[in-house]
C-alpha cells in the first residue's frame, strides 16, 4: 500500500506487481519516474521477465544515488509483491538510502501520519529477530514486518490518516488516490479529501 | 593537538610526534604512529588533515621505494626533501595536501639532515623544526638550549624538556608522544613518552 | 617523473559496466555521478544537502578482544528533530567475515559498503583469497579520500576476520583511517566510550564482550537523543560473524534498571 | 596498405598467431634461465654470455628484484624486459598503495601475464620478445613460488622450470632429477641443471637466492665457483663409481 | 621470404628477430665511428668526423660530441636527424630531474631513459627504430666515472672502452688488447687516437677528421672539455700519428 501528500499526487505502476509513489519536486519526480521506467523495459528485454521486488529496490536506491551531488528532490516508498506474494514496502530518502518496512508515509503529510501508523500497526522491529536476514535481502518469512490488518481494514486505516492529514497540513487535501495490490492484481481507488 | 618536531645533532637526526588522533572533541587513538620510516635511512614525521597526512606520506613512501627498485641505489634526503616539496607544489595549485612535513635523513657523504617543508611548499634546510600548536613551545625552548654537537642523550633531553614544557603550558597538550631517531645504523624507534595507556592488547 | 597509477581505484567502475552497452540511447546516458554546472558547488551542495535532510545521529561501536571483535550499533535515524526510522541496520555485513558499520549519511554508508562488498568479492575471485580487513578498509578510505571534499559523510569501522586475526579499522570520509582496537562513532561515541573504556579488557569471554557492548549503546542512547531504537550486537569471530542480540533500548532501560516496588516514605493518608 | 594502425598480431587461416609465435623463438635465442623451488627458498640462475672483458658487469645483472619479496629474471630481447620490469615495479607499489598489503607473487605474475597478452592484442604493437621466471615468497602463508609468463600472456606455476636457449633440455634434466630440496641443496640443482648447457664457471652464470627472512642475495663468482667445483667433484666420483669406460671430457 | 617481414613496422621475422633493427644497426655499421675509453681520472670520447669539405663553415659547434648536462656528454654514430631528437629528449628529461631533486641524474638513469624511449620506438607501430647509437660518457657521485653504449634496439650497457660505427668490430678488438686497468686519462686519448687511426678509412688523421672531448673532474667539479682543432694537432703530433705540418698551404 502507498500514500501520496501534495496537491498533484503522484502513483506510477511500475511492474505488473509493483507500484511507486512519489512525492517531491514533480519535475524530478517525473525525470526519475520515466528513468526508471525505461530501465524496467530493458530489464524485461533482457532477461525476459519482470523485476523481482529487491531488484527494483536496488535499482531505484542506486538510480537516486548516482545523483547524490545533485540530488532527484524526491522521496518514495515503493510497494511490491514478493516471491512469497506477500506485500512489501521499501522506504527511501532523497539520495538513496533505503530500508524495507511494513508501513511507510512520505512528504509533507508523512509526519503526521508515521506517529498514528507507529501507533495502530507498529510491529516488533525487524532488527529483533536473531540471525535474521531481510533487509537486503527479502526473502522474508514468517515472522516479519508485515502488519496484521485485512485489506479491508488496511484500506479504511490509509483513509483515515488520509482524512486526519488534510485536517493539519495544508499540503495534502483535494483527492486521495489508493492503489491496492494483491495476488489478483492491481486495483485503484479513490477518495476525496478536503478541498480547502 | 598536534606537536611535531625534529633537530640534529652529531651524528643523528631525530623527529619527536605526538601519537593522538583526534576528531573534534574525541580522542579516536592515542597510540597512532605520525612518523613514517620512509627507507633504511629516513623519517618524515608530518602533521595535518588525518587523511591527507597518510595519503601524502605513503605516497611519498611508495615512490622512493620504487626509486630504489628501479635504480638500484637509494634517493639522497636533499632529493627526497625536494621531491616531496615539489609533490606539495604541484598539489597546492590543485588540491592541496593539508600537510606539514619534517624530513630527517642520514647520507653517507653528507651525514645528517633535516628539512622543513610545510603544505604550501616552503622547503628550508634547518638543524631544528616544528610544527603545529606545541612548535610555540618546543621552538623556543630548541633555540635556546640547542647545540649542533648534542649527543643523543643531550637531544633526548632537550626533548623531554619541551614534551613538559608542552604538557604544562598547551590546553590541548597531547598525552602521548614518540622519539624516532636515524644515524648511520638507520632510522629506528627511539622511545615513547606516554601518560595514557591503552589497555593491553597482545601484539596481532 | 613516476606517478603511481591510480587507474585500479576508479570508484565507479563495476557500476559502469553494469550500467550495460545495449543501452547507448542517452536514457542510461548517466553512468557516472552527476556534477550540478555550478560555480558555487559548495554552497550548492550544502543548500541541497539542507533540502534533503539525509538521516544522521548514531551511535556505533566496535572492539577488539581476545576471541575477536565485537560490533554494536542502535537503529535510529533522525532527520534534525523528526525521527525518521526506528530499525535501521547500522551494521552492514559486506561479507561472511567482514562489517561494516554505519554513521553519518545513511546512503554514503549503503552505496559504498554495497560497493565496497563488490570490490571485495572481485579481490577475492582474483586472488583467490579473501581480502583482509586492512586491504578493505584501505580501498573504502581511497573511495572516500577520492571523493573528499565533495561533501560526502561517512564515519565507518571495518571489522573482520582475515588471515591475521581479527582487524578493526576506523575510516571517515575526511580519508582518515586508523587502525586499532576499540573505536565508537556517531553523535553518541562519547557516551559509548565511557562505558566501554571503562568495561574494557582484552581477556573477556564472548558473553562478557556482548553485554559491555550492549550496554554502552544502551547507556549511549539513554543520554543521545538522535541515538535510539534497537542495540543490535554482532560478533566476529574465525568462522565469520554472527548476530548475537536485538533489544528494544527501551526495554534494556528496565532491564538493567528494573522498577522497584516504590518503597513508601510517608503514607499520604487523611485519616 | 599504409594502414599501420592495424593489429599486427593477427590470426592466420590455419590459426596461428605468428607475431606470438615468432616472440618465442626470440626467446629461444635468449639465454637460459632456470628456476627451482626449495622447500625454504626459491632459486634463479642465468645463463651469462660471458661477458666481454670491457663491460661492466654491474650494468648487466639479469635478476632484479620487483619488490622486497618478488624477483624475476627472463630470456629474450633485453630491452623489453626492462620496460616490463619498470611496469611490474609500479605495480608492486602502487598495489600496496591501494589495499597496503604487498602484492602476491601470483598478483604480479597475472599482471605481467596480462601486459603480455595485452600486446598480442593491441593495434600496431609487437609482442614482448620475453619469457620470465618470477619467484617469491607469498606474503600471507610465507610459501616460496616460482612461475612463467610467455610472450602470449599465459603463466603457469612451476616447481622447477627453465626458459630460453636450450630451455628444452634443462627442463629435461629437472624433470629426472628434481627432488623436494632445501637450503644449498637447491641451489645446486639449479646450477647443475644450467651446466648442462652452459661452460662451467662462475664468470658463465648468474645466480640468485631468495630466502623468506633475508630477500634476493645474488651469489659471489666465488661462490658459484665453489658449487660448481664441488658439483664437478661429485660427477667425477660417480662416473668413476660406475666404472664405466668414461670418455673424455 | 623474408620481405614480409622486414618493411613497415617492428615486427618479428619467423626467427624471432626485429629486422628493423637489425637494419638500423646497419645504417650505423656505414657511419662515422666513435670510441669512448675510461680512465681512472675521467672519460675520453672521440668521433671520426665524415664530412670534410673545404666549403664548410667552420663553427664552434660539434659535430658527433653533445653536452647532455653538466656532468654527462656523448658522441653519436648514426643518422644525425634521429640522434639530435634522442639527444634534446636526454636534456630535457636531465633538467627534469633536477628540477624534482635539485641534483645531478644519475648518468645510468639518463642512459635508461633514453634507451626507454627508443625501445618504445621497436614496439609501438608505425614507428621505425632510432638508427643511432650512442657513447655517454659521465660522472656522478653514485658510481663515479662511467661509459655507457647504447644500440637502436634500446639496449644499453656499461664499458670500460667501446667503440660503435664504422669498424667498431676491429676497433673492440685493438681495445680489447690495448685497455689497462688503471689507465690515465692522457694514456687514454694516447689510446683512442691510436685505435682510430689504425680503423679509420683514410690513411692519415688530421684535426679537421675528428673530434675529441674529455669528461674530467677538476676542483670538484665536473667538466667537459672539446678540444680545438690546434690542441688536436698537438696530441696527434705527440702521439706520432702525424708529422708536423712542415709543408702546409
Amino acid at each position: 500500500m502507498s500514500k501520496e501528500m501534495r496537491m498533484s499526487p503522484y502513483t506510477e505502476q511500475m511492474a505488473d506487481k509493483a507500484v511507486m509513489a512519489f512525492s517531491g519536486f514533480q519535475a524530478d519526480v517525473r525525470a526519475l519516474q520515466k528513468h526508471l521506467s525505461a530501465r524496467h523495459l530493458i530489464y524485461q528485454h533482457q532477461h525476459n521477465k519482470q523485476m523481482s521486488c529487491p531488484a527494483m529496490a536496488q535499482l531505484l536506491s542506486t538510480t537516486l544515488y548516482f545523483k547524490r551531488f545533485f540530488p532527484y528532490y524526491a522521496f518514495n516508498v515503493l510497494g511490491d509483491l514478493d516471491s512469497h506474494g506477500k506485500g512489501c514496502v521499501f522506504t527511501y530518502d532523497a539520495v538513496g538510502s533505503y530500508e524495507r518496512v511494513g508501513y511507510s508515509s512520505q512528504g509533507s503529510g508523512g509526519t503526521l501520519i508515521m506517529p498514528f501508523l507507529d501507533n495502530q500497526l507498529k510491529s516488533p522491529s525487524p532488527l529483533f529477530q536473531l540471525n535474521e536476514y531481510y533487509l537486503y535481502n527479502i526473502d522474508m518469512h514468517d515472522q516479519d514486518a508485515v502488519t496484521p490488518l485485512s485489506e479491508a481494514e488496511a484500506i479504511d486505516l490509509v483513509k483515515t490518516c488520509f482524512a486526519s492529514a488534510s485536517e493539519r497540513d495544508i499540503y495534502t487535501g483535494d483527492k486521495l488516490e489508493m492503489v491496492v495490490l494483491n495476488a489478483s492484481g492491481i486495483r485503484h481507488e479513490f477518495m476525496d479529501l478536503r478541498k480547502d | 593537538m598536534e606537536c611535531v618536531f625534529g633537530l640534529v645533532g652529531k651524528e643523528f637526526a631525530l623527529v619527536v610526534a605526538d601519537t593522538s588522533a583526534v576528531h573534534s572533541i574525541l580522542v579516536h587513538k592515542s597510540n597512532e604512529d605520525k612518523i613514517m620510516i620512509l627507507d633504511s635511512h629516513k623519517l618524515m614525521g608530518a602533521s595535518g588533515e588525518a587523511g591527507d597526512r597518510a595519503q601524502f606520506t605513503e605516497y611519498v613512501q611508495k615512490n622512493v621505494a620504487l626509486y630504489q627498485f628501479r635504480n638500484g641505489i637509494p634517493l639522497t634526503t636533499k632529493a627526497t626533501a625536494n621531491y616531496t616539496r615539489g609533490e606539495l607544489a604541484t598539489a597546492l595549485r590543485k588540491n592541496p595536501y593539508q600537510v606539514n612535513v619534517i624530513l630527517a635523513g642520514y647520507d653517507q657523504e653528507t651525514g645528517p639532515s633535516l628539512y622543513y617543508i610545510d603544505y604550501i611548499a616552503t622547503f628550508h634546510k634547518v638543524d631544528k623544526a616544528a610544527f603545529g600548536y606545541g612548535s610555540y613551545f618546543a621552538l623556543s625552548m630548541m633555540d635556546r638550549h640547542y647545540r649542533p654537537d648534542m649527543t643523543v642523550e643531550e637531544a633526548v633531553d632537550l626533548v623531554d624538556q619541551c614534551l613538559a614544557e608542552i604538557r604544562s603550558r598547551l590546553v590541548v597538550a597531547p598525552p602521548n608522544f614518540v622519539i624516532k631517531i636515524v644515524d648511520k645504523d638507520g632510522a629506528r624507534e627511539y622511545a615513547w613518552r606516554q601518560t595514557v595507556k591503552d589497555a593491553p592488547v597482545p601484539a596481532v | 617523473m613516476m606517478n603511481i597509477d591510480f587507474s585500479g581505484l576508479e570508484p565507479i567502475a563495476p557500476l559502469r559496466e553494469s550500467v550495460g552497452e545495449l543501452m547507448g540511447d542517452g536514457i542510461m546516458a548517466a553512468p557516472s555521478f552527476q556534477i550540478p554546472d555550478t560555480i558555487d558547488f559548495d554552497g550548492f551542495q550544502k543548500e541541497a544537502i539542507q533540502m534533503v535532510k539525509p538521516a544522521k545521529g548514531t551511535t556505533t561501536l566496535a572492539f577488539i578482544f581476545k576471541d575477536g571483535v565485537m560490533v554494536a550499533a542502535d537503529s535510529r535515524a533522525s532527520m534534525g528533530g523528526y525521527i525518521s526510522s526506528q530499525s535501521v541496520k547500522k551494521i552492514i555485513e559486506i561479507n561472511p567475515y567482514m562489517l561494516g558499520t554505519m554513521a553519518g549519511g545513511a546512503a554514503d554508508c549503503q552505496f559504498w559498503h554495497r560497493n565496497l562488498g563488490i570490490k571485495c568479492r572481485l579481490h577475492e575471485l582474483a586472488n583467490k583469497r579473501r581480502i583482509s580487513v586492512t586491504g578493505a578498509s584501505k580501498l573504502l578510505a581511497n573511495i572516500l579520500y577520492h571523493y573528499r571534499g565533495m561533501g560526502l559523510s561517512v564515519g565507518t569501522m571495518i571489522a573482520g576476520w582475515d588471515e591475521k586475526g581479527p582487524g578493526l579499522y576506523y575510516v571517515d570520509s575526511e580519508g582518515g583511517r586508523l587502525k586499532g582496537t576499540r573505536f565508537s562513532v556517531g553523535s553518541g561515541s562519547p557516551y559509548a566510550y565511557g562505558v566501554l573504556d571503562s568495561g574494557y579488557r582484552y581477556d573477556m569471554s564472548v558473553k562478557e564482550a556482548a553485554e559491555l557492548a550492549r550496554r554502552a549503546i544502551y547507556h549511549a542512547t539513554f543520554r543521545d537523543g538522535a541515538s535510539g531504537g534497537v542495540a543490535s550486537v554482532y560478533h566476529v569471530g574465525p568462522n565469520g560473524w554472527e548476530k548475537l542480540s536485538g533489544d528494544d533500548v527501551g526495554e534494556l532501560h528496565y532491564h538493567y534498571y528494573p522498577v522497584e516496588a516504590a518503597a513508601v516514605e510517608q503514607e499520604m493518608t487523611e485519616a | 596498405m599504409a594502414r599501420y594502425d592495424r593489429a599486427i598480431t593477427v590470426f592466420s587461416p590455419d590459426g596461428h598467431l605468428f607475431q606470438v609465435e615468432y616472440a618465442l623463438e626470440a626467446v629461444r635465442k635468449g639465454n637460459a634461465v632456470v628456476g627451482v623451488r626449495g622447500s625454504d627458498n626459491v632459486v634463479l640462475g642465468v645463463e651469462k654470455k660471458s661477458t666481454p672483458k670491457l663491460q661492466d658487469s654491474r650494468s648487466v645483472r639479469k635478476i632484479v628484484n620487483l619488490d622486497d619479496h618478488i624477483a624475476l629474471a627472463c630470456a629474450g630481447l633485453k630491452a623489453d624486459a626492462r620496460v616490463l620490469v619498470n611496469k611490474a615495479r609500479i605495480e608492486c607499489q602502487s598495489h600496496k598503495l591501494t589495499v597496503e598489503d604487498p602484492a602476491s607473487v601470483e598478483y604480479i605474475t597475472r599482471y605481467i601475464a596480462g601486459l603480455q597478452q595485452k600486446y598480442t592484442q593491441s593495434g600496431g604493437v609487437r609482442p614482448f620478445g620475453l619469457s620470465t621466471l618470477i619467484i617469491g615468497f607469498d606474503p600471507y602463508s610465507g610459501v616460496p613460488a616460482l612461475y612463467q609468463t610467455d610472450p602470449s600472456g599465459t603463466f603457469s606455476a612451476w616447481k622447477a622450470n627453465a626458459t630460453g636457449r636450450n630451455s628444452n633440455s634443462i627442463r629435461e634434466f629437472l624433470e629426472k632429477n628434481y627432488k623436494e630440496t632445501s637450503g644449498q641443496e637447491t641451489v645446486k640443482l639449479a646450477i647443475r641443471a644450467l651446466l648442462e648447457v652452459v661452460e662451467s664457471g662462475g664468470k658463465n652464470i648468474e645466480v640468485a637466492v631468495m630466502t623468506r627472512e633475508h630477500g634476493l642475495r645474488q651469489l659471489e663468482e666465488a661462490e658459484i665457483d665453489a658449487i660448481v667445483a664441488e658439483i664437478e667433484a661429485e660427477k667425477a666420483a660417480a662416473e668413476a663409481a660406475k666404472k664405466a669406460p668414461s670418455k673424455e671430457t | 621470404m623474408s620481405r614480409r617481414y622486414d618493411s613497415r613496422t617492428t615486427i618479428f621475422s619467423p626467427e624471432g628477430r626485429l629486422y628493423q633493427v637489425e637494419y638500423a644497426m646497419e645504417a650505423i655499421g656505414n657511419a662515422g665511428s666513435a670510441i669512448g675509453v675510461l680512465s681512472k681520472d675521467g672519460v675520453v670520447l672521440v668521433g671520426e668526423k665524415k664530412v670534410t669539405s673545404k666549403l664548410l663553415q667552420t663553427s664552434s659547434s660539434t659535430e658527433k660530441m653533445y653536452k647532455i648536462d653538466d656532468h654527462v656528454a656523448c658522441v653519436v654514430a648514426g643518422i644525425m636527424s634521429d640522434a639530435n631528437i634522442l639527444i634534446n629528449t636526454a636534456r630535457v628529461q636531465a633538467q627534469r630531474y633536477t628540477f624534482a631533486y635539485q641534483e645531478p641524474m644519475p648518468v645510468e638513469q639518463l642512459v635508461q631513459s633514453l634507451c626507454d624511449t627508443k625501445q618504445g620506438y621497436t614496439q609501438f607501430g608505425g614507428l621505425r627504430p632510432f638508427g643511432v647509437s650512442f657513447l655517454f660518457a659521465g660522472w656522478d657521485k653514485n658510481y663515479g666515472f662511467q661509459l655507457y653504449m647504447s644500440d637502436p634496439s634500446g639496449n644499453y650497457g656499461g664499458w670500460k672502452a667501446a667503440a660503435i660505427g664504422a669498424n667498431n668490430q676491429a676497433a673492440q678488438s685493438i681495445l680489447k688488447q690495448e685497455y689497462k686497468d688503471e689507465l690515465s686519462r692522457e694514456e687514454a686519448v694516447d689510446l683512442v687516437l691510436k685505435v682510430l687511426s689504425k680503423t679509420m678509412d683514410s690513411t692519415s688523421l688530421t684535426s679537421e677528421k675528428l673530434e675529441l672531448a674529455e669528461v674530467f673532474v677538476s676542483n670538484g667539479k665536473v667538466k667537459y672539455q672539446v678540444h680545438s682543432p690546434d690542441s688536436l694537432d698537438k696530441l696527434l703530433i705527440k702521439s706520432g700519428l702525424t708529422q708536423p705540418a712542415a709543408e702546409a698551404s
